[in-house]
C-alpha cells in the first residue's frame, strides 16, 4: 500500500483519496467486518460478580455460540475482552496485560457497573472504571446485567464493527 | 460445659492474665494480656476440646467510645465441635509494640487468618512462618482497617501509577479510524 | 514495523510480578504462575506452583485480585445499607449471605423476626445452596474435563435464578433480607413454581450422577485425590462440605441453629474417606437435602407479618405508604435513630451460618453509633485456599486443578 | 500433461478436505450444541452455515503476533510442519478403488511416519513459544505420542498379516473374503486398541492433554494467534479425518459396501469416515480428562500388552487357518 502514496487525490487538507479504490475496499471491508462481527470470541476471563451472568449467557439457556461467539482460555486467540467484574488496583495490571497479548483487532466490552465506573465500591482498592486504563467500546450497565444485557452490548459491538473502515492490521 | 465456666477457670488458671470477662446477647469474651495468649488457647485447645477455631482477626480501638484497654486487640473466636461451646478471646496489643504470639502452630489454617491480620491492621505475629501481605500487592503503603486510613486511601499504589502511564504511551498503536491508519502506512 | 517494535519494548519494560518466559527462569525450578487469568482458577486467583516434571514440589496461592476493602466500607455505611454490600460477597449464593448478615445484625441489636419470615429466610438458603452446588457441580466437572454437565447443571440453575427474579426483583444480588425480616412475601404463582421445582429437581440429580457418577474416567479423577484426614481438616481451619467429606460432624445448622432451622427436619451427610470423590457425594446429598427442607418449608410456611413490628424503623416495608424524603419528619427520626444508644447497645456478637461454600461468620463490633464499628468476615474460602497450599503439595498439576474445584472457592468471598 | 492433471487433483483433494475441515468444526459446535440442549451456531448465515467463513475471514484479518522472547525461526516453521505432514498423509489414502493419488506399496508406513513427523511440529511450537503452558503442552504431547504410536501401530499388525500388504488398496480388497467383508470382527481387539490410540493420537478427549483447557490454558498453541493458529486447528482436523480414514480402510472394508453406489465410488468410504467423526465428538461431548500418569498407564499397561496379544492371536489364527 506504501507504494500508492505518489497517485493519492487530496480531496480536504489531511483527507487523502485513492482513486478507483473503493471500488475494491468497499467490499473486501464489507466482507471483513461481516467476518469479525460474526465471530467474535471473547477471551475467557472472569473477574466478579458479573462473570457469573457471562457464563449464564454463554450456557443452554442464552446459547452465545448462537452468534458465533465461543470463549477463548488463550488472549492470544481472543478478540474481545469482556470486563466482567469489579477491577482492582492489584488486578489492574493484569488486566492491561491480557489486553496487551491480544491481537489486533481487539475491542473491549465494561460488563457491569463496577467496570464501567466502580460501582458501590468507592474505596482505597478498586479503580474506578475501566477506561481508566483501556480503550472500553461498549459499557453495559448493571449489578450484575442479566444476560440478555449482555448479549444486548455484543450486538452493540457487532454493529460497531460493522460499520469500521480500513482496520486491517495485517498490513497495518 | 458453659462458657462461663470456662472463662471463671481461665481467670483462676492465668491469675493476672485474664484482665476482664464480658457477656453481650448471650456470647462470653475474654479479655487476656497478649503475652499469655499461646498458652491460654493451647489450654483451651487440649482441656476443653476447643478445636475448631472459627474467626481471627484483629481490631484498631482508636475511635471506640467506650471503655477499652489498649490501642489494637486480636480477637479468637473458639469452638468446641464435641461440646458445642463456643468462647472468644480478645488480645491486648499496645500500640507501641503491636505483636502477637502466633498460633500457626495449633492450627495451620490460622496462618492465613494472621497474615490478612497483618495485611489489614498492621499487628504482628510473633514465630509466623510466611508473615507477608496477602490481599493488597507486596508494596502497598498502610493498613487500611485502622482508623486513621481513610476510605478511600491516602497515597496512590505506586503500580497503579507506573499502569496509568503505560497505558498513555501505548495509545500512539491503537486504531483511531481510517486516517491515523493511513498514516501508520505511510511511515513503512 | 518500526511502531511494532516499539510496542513490544514497551511492553517488555513490564515489572509486574507476572510469568517469565521459560529461557529466564532458574535451570533446576520449573516456577508456573497459574492465573489470575487462567479458566480453571473460579474467577482471579493465582497459584504460584514449582513443579518437578508434572509434580507439584510447591504451591503457594495468592490472592487479593479481587479485595475490595469490604471491612473498611461497612464501616462507613449504616447496619441496612450494608445488606447490599453482602450480596457481592459470595456472588454465587447472595441469598444466604443476606440471611447470615442480617440474622449476625439482629443478634447484636436484639430484634425479633416473626415466624413467616424465619422460613422465607430458611427456603431462600436452600435455594441458594443449590445455585451454589449447582455451579460447584459444573465447574468442578468442566475442570476435570466434563463439559456436558456443566450446561446441565446450569439449565436448572436458571430455573432458581428466575425464581429469585421473581421474588426480590434481581437474580444474582438478591439483597432479600431486611433487618427484622425479609423484603417481600411471596406470591401463590412463585409458591407452584417452586413445588414444581421441588418435584423435578430430584430426577436432575440422578440425571447428574448417571453423567458422572459410573463414568470410569471420573472415578479415576476423583477418588484418592487431595485426601485429609479429619484432624488435618480441623486443623485446616476447613468448614463446609470440605470438612464434612472428611468425617467431621460439623454444620453451623445443626449446632448453632439459626432462622428456623430448629423446626426443620434435615440429615447433614458425611462423607468418609476425605477425599474429592466423597466431597463430591456429600454435596450430591446435601442437595437431595436441600430440596427436603425446601420441601418442608412449602408445606409448612406459617401465616402472618414477614417484618417483626419492635423492629428499628430501618426496614422500608414496615409501614406501609411511608415515603422517605429528606426533611420529611419520618426521615428526622430516621436520622435521630441511626444515632440511637439505646438501639445500638455497645457490645460485639460473632454469628455463624452455614452458606454452601461453609461456615460463613460475621463478628460485630458496635461502639453504641448507628454504623458498625468494626465488621470481620469469617469467609470460608479465604480459609480453603489457604487450606490449598498443604493439599496442594506432592500431586499433580491436573489433581491441583480438581483440588480448587474440589474446595468450592468463590474469590468474591476470599478477598472481599 | 501429467504433471498438470496431478496438480488438479491435488488441488480438488486439498480443497475438498479443507471445505471439510471447515464443516467439521461446524457440525462439532452444531452436535455438541445439541447435545447440551442449546443450538450451536444460528446467525451468521441460515442455520449458522456460514459461521466457518466468517471464522476463517476473521482468522485471516487477524494481527499475526510473534512473541518477543520466541524463537522466531522455529516459531513460524512449527504450523506448516504440522499443516504439511497432515496434507502430505492424505496422498496415500484410497477414496475408492484408483482413487489415490499416490498407491504406494508402504502406504500404512508413509501415514504413519507423517503423523510422527507432525508430532515435531507440536514440539517445537511448544519449545519454540517459550512459555511455560506451551512448554509443558509441548513435553506432554511428546510423552503421549511416543506411548501410544507403538499401541497403535501393533494394533495395526494384525491387519497386515490377515491383509498380508502394507498397500491400503491391497489391504481393503484382502477384506473381502472376511465376515461382511470387513477386518471389524476377526480384529476386534486391533480395533479397540487402534480407537483409543487413535484418540491419543488427534488429541482428543479424553486424551486431550496437551491442550488441556483448564490446566495449561492452550497447550501448546497458547501463544499463536490468528492464522497460525487456524493452521494449527486445521491440522488437527485434517489429523482426524485421516485417523478416521485409516480406521476405515483397516477396519470396516475401506470403499466396499452393502451394495455399490453408481457414479460415485468414494460414498461408502466417505460416510464411514463421517461416521468416525461423529464418535470423536459424541466421545468429546461426554467424557472427562484423563491425567497424566493414568494416560501413560493405560498405554504402556494396557494397549501395549493387548496389542501384543492381539498380533500372537492373529499369528495362532493364519496357522490355524492354513
Amino acid at each position: 500500500m506504501g507504494k500508492m502514496n505518489n497517485d493519492l487525490v487530496q480531496i480536504k487538507d489531511g483527507i487523502k483519496y485513492i482513486p478507483g479504490a473503493s471500488a475494491i475496499v468497499g467490499p473486501l471491508n464489507k466482507i471483513i467486518n461481516w467476518g469479525r462481527a460474526g465471530s467474535i470470541w471473547p477471551a475467557t476471563f472472569g473477574l466478579a460478580c458479573c462473570a457469573i451472568e457471562m457464563m449464564v449467557a454463554g450456557a443452554a439457556t442464552n446459547d452465545l455460540d448462537r452468534f458465533g461467539i465461543i470463549f477463548r482460555a488463550s488472549p492470544r486467540q481472543a478478540d474481545c475482552l469482556i470486563l466482567a467484574g469489579t477491577i482492582t488496583k492489584k488486578m489492574a495490571p493484569v488486566v492491561r496485560r491480557v489486553y496487551d497479548q491480544m491481537p489486533e483487532p481487539r475491542y473491549v466490552l465494561a460488563m457491569g457497573s463496577c467496570a464501567c465506573s466502580g460501582g458501590v465500591f468507592d474505596t482505597y482498592s478498586v479503580v474506578q472504571g475501566g477506561d481508566e486504563f483501556l480503550p472500553v467500546d461498549v459499557y453495559i450497565p448493571g449489578c450484575p446485567p442479566r444476560p440478555e444485557a449482555l448479549l444486548e452490548g455484543l450486538m452493540k459491538l457487532q454493529e460497531k464493527i460493522m460499520q469500521e473502515q480500513g482496520r486491517w492490521s495485517q498490513f497495518a | 460445659m458453659e462458657p462461663i465456666r470456662i472463662a471463671e477457670k481461665l481467670q483462676e488458671q492465668f491469675q493476672g492474665a485474664v484482665l476482664g470477662i464480658v457477656e453481650h446477647r448471650g456470647q462470653i469474651s475474654v479479655l487476656v494480656d497478649r503475652d499469655v495468649i499461646f498458652d491460654i488457647i493451647s489450654f483451651l485447645r487440649n482441656d476443653y476440646k476447643m478445636n475448631h477455631l472459627n474467626c481471627l482477626c484483629g481490631v484498631d480501638n482508636l475511635k471506640r467510645v467506650a471503655s477499652h484497654h489498649e490501642r489494637f486487640e486480636v480477637v479468637y473466636q473458639l469452638y468446641s465441635i464435641e461440646n458445642r461451646t463456643s468462647l472468644r478471646i480478645k488480645a491486648q496489643v499496645p500500640e507501641s509494640d503491636p505483636s502477637v504470639d502466633s498460633i500457626t502452630s495449633l492450627w495451620t489454617g490460622a496462618n492465613w487468618l494472621e497474615r490478612e491480620t497483618y495485611d489489614l491492621v498492621g499487628i504482628k505475629f510473633n514465630n509466623h512462618p510466611n508473615l507477608k501481605r496477602v490481599l493488597t500487592p507486596d508494596d502497598w503503603e498502610g493498613h487500611p482497617l485502622r482508623k486513621e486510613y481513610p476510605l478511600r486511601g491516602d497515597t496512590e499504589w505506586a503500580g497503579l501509577i507506573e499502569l496509568k502511564k503505560k497505558a498513555i504511551q501505548l495509545q500512539q498503536f491503537d486504531f483511531h479510524g481510517a486516517q491515523t491508519e493511513q498514516g501508520a502506512d505511510s511511515d513503512d | 514495523m518500526g511502531l511494532k517494535l516499539n510496542r513490544g519494548q514497551i511492553l517488555m519494560t513490564e515489572t509486574t510480578t507476572l510469568d517469565v518466559p521459560v529461557s529466564q527462569g532458574d535451570e533446576d525450578k520449573y516456577l508456573l504462575k497459574l492465573g489470575p487469568q487462567h479458566p480453571a482458577t473460579h474467577g482471579v486467583l493465582r497459584v504460584d506452583i514449582e513443579l518437578d516434571g508434572e509434580t507439584i514440589i510447591d504451591c503457594d496461592p495468592q490472592v487479593g485480585y479481587l479485595h475490595r476493602g469490604f471491612e473498611k466500607l461497612a464501616e462507613h455505611r449504616t447496619y441496612a445499607q450494608n445488606i447490599v454490600l453482602t450480596d457481592r460477597l459470595d456472588y454465587i449464593a447472595a441469598m444466604a449471605n443476606n440471611v447470615g448478615y442480617c440474622e449476625a445484625v439482629e443478634k447484636l441489636l436484639a430484634i425479633d423476626v416473626p415466624d413467616r419470615a424465619k422460613y422465607l429466610r430458611v427456603m431462600v438458603c436452600e435455594m441458594s445452596r443449590l445455585t451454589g452446588h449447582l455451579l460447584w457441580l459444573a465447574t468442578h466437572a468442566l475442570d476435570i474435563g466434563a463439559m456436558t454437565v456443566f450446561l446441565y447443571a446450569f439449565r436448572e440453575r436458571e430455573t432458581l435464578l428466575e425464581l429469585f427474579a421473581e421474588l426480590c426483583g434481581s437474580r444474582l444480588t438478591t439483597t432479600y433480607t431486611r433487618l427484622g425480616g425479609v423484603r417481600q412475601d411471596v406470591t401463590h404463582e412463585l409458591m407452584r413454581k417452586l413445588e414444581k421445582f421441588v418435584d423435578e429437581f430430584p430426577a436432575c440429580i440422578e440425571e447428574y450422577e448417571t453423567l458422572i457418577d459410573t463414568n470410569r474416567i471420573w472415578l479415576k479423577r476423583t477418588i484418592g485425590v487431595g485426601t485429609i484426614s479429619g484432624e488435618k481438616a480441623v486443623d485446616l481451619c476447613l468448614t463446609g462440605a470440605s470438612l464434612r467429606g472428611s468425617g467431621v460432624d460439623y454444620d453451623v445448622r445443626k449446632h448453632m441453629p439459626y432462622a428456623a432451622y430448629d423446626k426443620l427436619d434435615f440429615e447433614i451427610p458425611l462423607g468418609e474417606t476425605g477425599d474429592t470423590y466423597a466431597r463430591y457425594r456429600c454435596r450430591m446429598e446435601e442437595m437431595r437435602q436441600s430440596n427436603f427442607i425446601l420441601r418442608q418449608c412449602i408445606e409448612q410456611l406459617p401465616p402472618g407479618p414477614i417484618v417483626g413490628d419492635d423492629a428499628p424503623d430501618l426496614v422500608m416495608p414496615a409501614k406501609p405508604g411511608r415515603k422517605v424524603e429528606v426533611d420529611t419528619p419520618a426521615r428526622k427520626a430516621l436520622i435521630k435513630l441511626i444515632d440511637d444508644r439505646d438501639v445500638y447497645m455497645e457490645g460485639d456478637v460473632y454469628v455463624a451460618t452455614e452458606v454452601p461454600k461453609g461456615e460463613l461468620g460475621f463478628y460485630f463490633i458496635s461502639d453504641g453509633m448507628g454504623r458498625p464499628y468494626r465488621m470481620h468476615i469469617r469467609s470460608p474460602s479465604f480459609i480453603h485456599i489457604g487450606a490449598l497450599a498443604t493439599m496442594g503439595k506432592g500431586v499433580m498439576v491436573a489433581d491441583l486443578i480438581a483440588i480448587i474445584g474440589t474446595l468450592d472457592v468463590v474469590l468474591g468471598e476470599c478477598d472481599r | 500433461m501429467q504433471i498438470l492433471i496431478i496438480i488438479l487433483q491435488i488441488a480438488v483433494l486439498l480443497a475438498i478436505v479443507l471445505l471439510h475441515v471447515a464443516y467439521v468444526t461446524y457440525f462439532e459446535r452444531k452436535i455438541i450444541g445439541h447435545m447440551q440442549v442449546r443450538m450451536g451456531p444460528m446467525l451468521v448465515g441460515w442455520h449458522g452455515l456460514l459461521q466457518p467463513i466468517a471464522d476463517g475471514i476473521k482468522s485471516f484479518f487477524k494481527e499475526d503476533i510473534i512473541p518477543e522472547q520466541a524463537d522466531k525461526p522455529l516459531f513460524m516453521a512449527a504450523p506448516v510442519i504440522c499443516l504439511v505432514t497432515m496434507l502430505a498423509s492424505l496422498a496415500v489414502l484410497p477414496f475408492a478403488k484408483g482413487w489415490a493419488l499416490a498407491d504406494i506399496n508402504i502406504g500404512l508406513l508413509f501415514i504413519f511416519a507423517m503423523s510422527s513427523l507432525a508430532s515435531y511440529g507440536v514440539i517445537l511450537a511448544g519449545w519454540a513459544s517459550n512459555s511455560k503452558y506451551t512448554f509443558l503442552g509441548g513435553l506432554r504431547s511428546m510423552a503421549q505420542v511416543i506411548s501410544y504410536e507403538i499401541p497403535m501401530g501393533m494394533s495395526l499388525i494384525g491387519v497386515m498379516m490377515l491383509a498380508g500388504s502394507l498397500n491400503l488398496t491391497e489391504i481393503v480388497e484382502a477384506q473381502g473374503t472376511s465376515l461382511f467383508s470387513i477386518y471389524l470382527f476377526p480384529q476386534i481387539i486391533g480395533f479397540f486398541v487402534f480407537f483409543v490410540a487413535m484418540l491419543a493420537e488427534t488429541n482428543r478427549v479424553p486424551f486431550d492433554l496437551p491442550e488441556a483447557e483448564t490446566e495449561l490454558v492452550s497447550g501448546y498453541i497458547t501463544e499463536y494467534s490468528g492464522m497460525r493458529y487456524a493452521m494449527f486447528f486445521m491440522a488437527e482436523y485434517i489429523g482426524m479425518m485421516v485417523m478416521a480414514s485409516i480406521g476405515t480402510v483397516c477396519f470396516l472394508g475401506g470403499w466396499n459396501g452393502p451394495f455399490a453406489i453408481p457414479f460415485f465410488p468414494p460414498f461408502w468410504f466417505i460416510l464411514k469416515v463421517y461416521g468416525f467423526l461423529f464418535l470423536f465428538i459424541w466421545i468429546r461431548a461426554t467424557l472427562p480428562r484423563y491425567r497424566y500418569d493414568q494416560l501413560m498407564a493405560l498405554g504402556w499397561k494396557l494397549l501395549i500388552p493387548l496389542s501384543l496379544l492381539n498380533v500372537v492371536l492373529t499369528g495362532l489364527f493364519k496357522i490355524l487357518a492354513n
